[in-house]
């Protein structure tokens, strides 16, 4: 059962991994990018670490101040895309303090729509959106920890190979239309090692 | 470039600190993390308000233009980057005086999300707020794709005429009502001949041939329609115009201002060279110029290069850009 | 530096043009060969004229400050060279109201030559004139010889001080006195960071590394005191600080306006960084800031860097230095 | 006699020269000024060769209008000296329809004073006034045009000669300091070249 602990063990291990891909992510966002990407999921990492001793039982009211961790660090896109998903995953489980794990799928999805509408982008257009449509399709009808991380892992590695050749079609990456093709998408990246913690 | 700075992760906060020292009359710092500059008397009960926000670089966009018949509030970002959904919710909070606030600003991909975020947030503290989004870069989209343009020069207008209506004391509908004609209204294009340096990068933002320009390059280096030589004022003015008029006609009658804006480095002199020639071409149109501006009004700090912008005025508009304002970049 | 122009010769006629079309109220261009800018309503009966005059390539300086509680006319030279000693007897022509005219300018050779001979031209038509030469670059000459300074930002003091005086209808002595101490109170000092292109050479004025500046420099190019690393911003400002303090002490109690003036390419947002150190370092010391300066006030075409002026005040200067004035570049 | 007659004819010759002169002048001058020197010259005396068939038979009054076709053309340093030292023949003339050709000497050294004071300029500071003053010097008591003109051009050459290896004490070649040593000033060649055109 996804609960305030088992967010409170997954923040722990973001929070580890973002000590060593920071760096790899700061410089994959510096190639077409600003360059940050790195520097802001350290502070939202950070930041959630610092409030995880105070994170509610209940799981909604968790979720939402890890999305306002976000807000409070960050003005750079994947910050307040993470934060916007995190909402939408925090209303569909408000109340509760404990959700299956067989939902977790669903509130990919949840967290998916209102990053889209959020971004006002689409799937293909090689953002972070593909990687967690990824994840949402292969989680689906999974219910074991291990089972989903495994999966969404698995996924998102095909989803960024799938994509590499294609243009960015949002983001500041999208202005260096040639210069992209053949190149990665950070925020799906940072994706996949934000999933690969928790393994 | 050579700029003249302190530390990089200092540069917006040193800047806040000296523009607020300067004038307080006009600015006070607000918000968690000072990330928010607001006019010392707001919330004026009553009164709509009126926020903007964006990357920092560009005064005196943003900023600048908060006083009586302009802004309420402006939420800070770094150089080049979007001030974040908290400082925006923050100046939405200080520009509400109960009336409801207008979010004007302009249309790029990081703001947008922000404020639209930072919107839903004061939702829930029953501030009732609208958007208004300038995209007057004719280079950045085709006509059929307008709410795509990027939003440059043409905010100074936008502030002004917005900052009018709420001044008057007309509702929240009223003035984003005004705002939005005066976007729809407005017009711009850019040339850019060298880059800027944003300090935490340390680089510049794009690299340009000795003796090139580029027709339609944005403020934060995004790339334009046309890369050539390095022509003479009155061609690259207009070819300006001609874009310009492409997408707005003006006909005989028609009344207009006109901003020649620089980028940073480029001098009033040669603003003013470009100026005589769009004067003289609308002139022979029998098009009116009123209260045309001329300067520095929304840069990309020490670019080199310029921008021309039009806005079309009817009845209400003329009135608006009319009317009394004070801030220190602009009195009327 | 890349510059927007058409033909070098016409740089400075199709600048008179652009500025006279877009601010009609404020400037008209008079003299043999126009090369004269003066007030639409010059002469004004009985209030007694003041005229400036240099070469161009310095805006708002000179032209700018023309208007109401300011200057009445303006002699102008091709870019950073004199004006001849026609249109500087013309521009005394036109200000001439009946009360005198003083002459208000900056201490460089060719303009003294000039404005001297017209002076003597214009006394065989019986118009009484006075001559107050603006000094204030003390990277340009040490205290013992204050009277050989270059006049540089400064300027923008004495023109508001002296407009002002001449606005209250006070005599030609009395203009010419509260001109003379403006003059005697303001001090300033620049940074160079890289030069500027005069269109008719067609090449930078001066040379200097990728990382270095020049502190002292005179806006034409002139050598400066010391040329140097580029530094922080606190340790520029610091040291510009230092060299006016060392000339003209202050002390707590007393009170100075302060111009935070850029030479054209560098940013607003690096002169508030700058601003923020003046006013820390003034106000530990006790002195009181004035009704400050930040911005372009006199510039030299796109050259980057900044200067630093102090002009202190007693109970006439403040008052005259608050009072009403109306150009397009100066509004109080 | 110094006549109206003689300053057409010396207005013609000053003229002619210029025509080559000119380019020489401005290229003297752009070392270390700003290269207008002869752009200077060549404007004026146009002027001058325009305004020549008005020329009044009053010796002042006509000096007085050659240095008005000075001050109408130029802003520049050389053409207001010029002037001035016109002026100040012209207020040693006037009145008088010939002029002896011994006060020469005096005229110059009327002329000298003058420009000294308007350029708040000593002798031996490397300006045209020391090319002034050795003419001044060399044509005293001489009272035919040839020889006058032959030992103000000796004399002349003299100067340059010997203020070469000074430094620059006036105008914009004095900020170059180091610079300046071993260079010929713009404005005594110009004044050499004027004196050349008349023998
Ligand atoms: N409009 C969008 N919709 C969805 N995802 C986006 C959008 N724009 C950017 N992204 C994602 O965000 C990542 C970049 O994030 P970030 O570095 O924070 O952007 P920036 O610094 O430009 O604000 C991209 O790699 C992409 O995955
Ligand atoms: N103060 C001065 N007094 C006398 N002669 C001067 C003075 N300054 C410059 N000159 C002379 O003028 C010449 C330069 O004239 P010009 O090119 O017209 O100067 P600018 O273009 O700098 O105004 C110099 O070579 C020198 O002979
Ligand atoms: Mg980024
Ligand atoms: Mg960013
Ligand atoms: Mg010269
Ligand atoms: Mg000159």
């Amino acid at each position: 059962m996804l609960t305030a602990d088992s967010l409170r063990w997954a923040i722990g291990r973001v929070h580890g991994t973002m000590g060593t891909a920071a760096g790899e992510l700061n410089e994959l966002d510096g190639a077409l990018g600003d360059g940050d990407l790195g520097v802001t999921l350290s502070r939202a990492t950070q930041r959630l670490q610092e409030d995880a001793p105070n994170l509610p039982a209940d799981v909604g009211t968790a979720l939402f101040q890890c999305a306002q961790a976000f807000t409070r660090v960050t003005g750079s896109t994947y910050g307040t895309l993470l934060a916007t998903g995190l909402m939408a995953a925090a209303k569909a489980t408000r109340g509760r303090t404990e959700v299956p794990w067989t939902e977790v799928s669903a509130l990919l999805g949840a967290a998916l729509e209102a990053m889209s509408g959020r971004g006002k982008s689409a799937l293909g257009d090689k953002t972070v959106l593909d990687a967690l449509d990824a994840a949402r399709r292969a989680t689906e009808g999974l219910g074991e920890p291990a089972a989903l991380v495994a999966a969404a892992s698995h996924a998102v590695d095909a989803a960024i190979a799938e994509l590499r050749g294609r243009p960015f079609r949002q983001g500041r990456a999208r202005i260096f239309r040639e210069k992209g093709l053949g190149r990665d998408d950070p925020g799906m990246v940072a994706f996949k090692r934000i999933i690969d913690s928790l393994a | 470039m050579k700029k003249i700075f302190n530390r990089p992760e200092n540069y917006v906060v040193e800047m806040l600190e000296g523009l607020c020292a300067a004038h307080p009359r006009y600015f006070k710092r607000s918000g968690a993390e000072g990330r928010v500059l607001a006019r010392p008397e707001a919330p004026i009960a009553g009164k709509v308000g009126i926020v903007t926000g964006g990357g920092s670089g560009h005064l005196p966009v943003f900023t600048g233009y908060l006083g009586p018949g302009l802004l309420d509030a402006c939420a800070i970002g770094e150089v080049f980057a979007s001030p974040g959904v908290e400082p925006m919710a923050d100046a939405i909070r200080a520009a509400n005086g109960g009336a409801g606030v207008l979010r004007l600003y302009g249309n790029y991909g990081g703001d947008r999300m922000n404020f639209d975020m930072a919107g839903e947030m004061v939702e829930f503290e029953d501030i009732r707020t609208t958007t208004v989004l300038v995209t007057d870069d004719v280079a950045s989209a085709g006509p059929e794709e307008r709410h795509k343009r990027r939003g440059v020069a043409g905010m100074v207008y936008c502030f002004k005429i917005a900052g009018a209506k709420a001044a008057a004391r007309a509702s929240l509908d009223e003035v984003t009502a005004a705002a939005q004609k005066a976007a729809d209204n407005c017009r711009s294009v850019g040339v850019a001949l060298t880059p800027c340096t944003v300090p935490a990068a340390g680089r510049p933002t794009f690299t340009i041939g000795e003796s090139e320009m580029e027709i339609g390059m944005g403020i934060h280096g995004e790339p334009g329609v046309r890369r050539g030589k390095l022509r003479t004022a009155d061609e690259i003015t207009g070819e300006m115009l001609e874009m310009l008029l492409a997408d707005m006609p003006l006909s005989a009658g028609d009344r207009v201002s006109v901003l020649v804006n620089s980028l940073g480095a480029t001098p009033l002199e040669e603003l003013y060279i470009s100026y005589r020639y769009v004067a003289r071409e609308l002139a022979a149109k029998g098009v009116a110029i009123v209260a045309p501006l001329v300067g520095r009004y929304a840069t990309s700090m020490e670019m080199a290069g310029m921008s021309l912008t039009f806005c079309k005025l009817d009845g209400e508009l003329d009135a608006l850009l009319a009317a009394p304002c004070d801030c220190p970049f602009l009195k009327i």
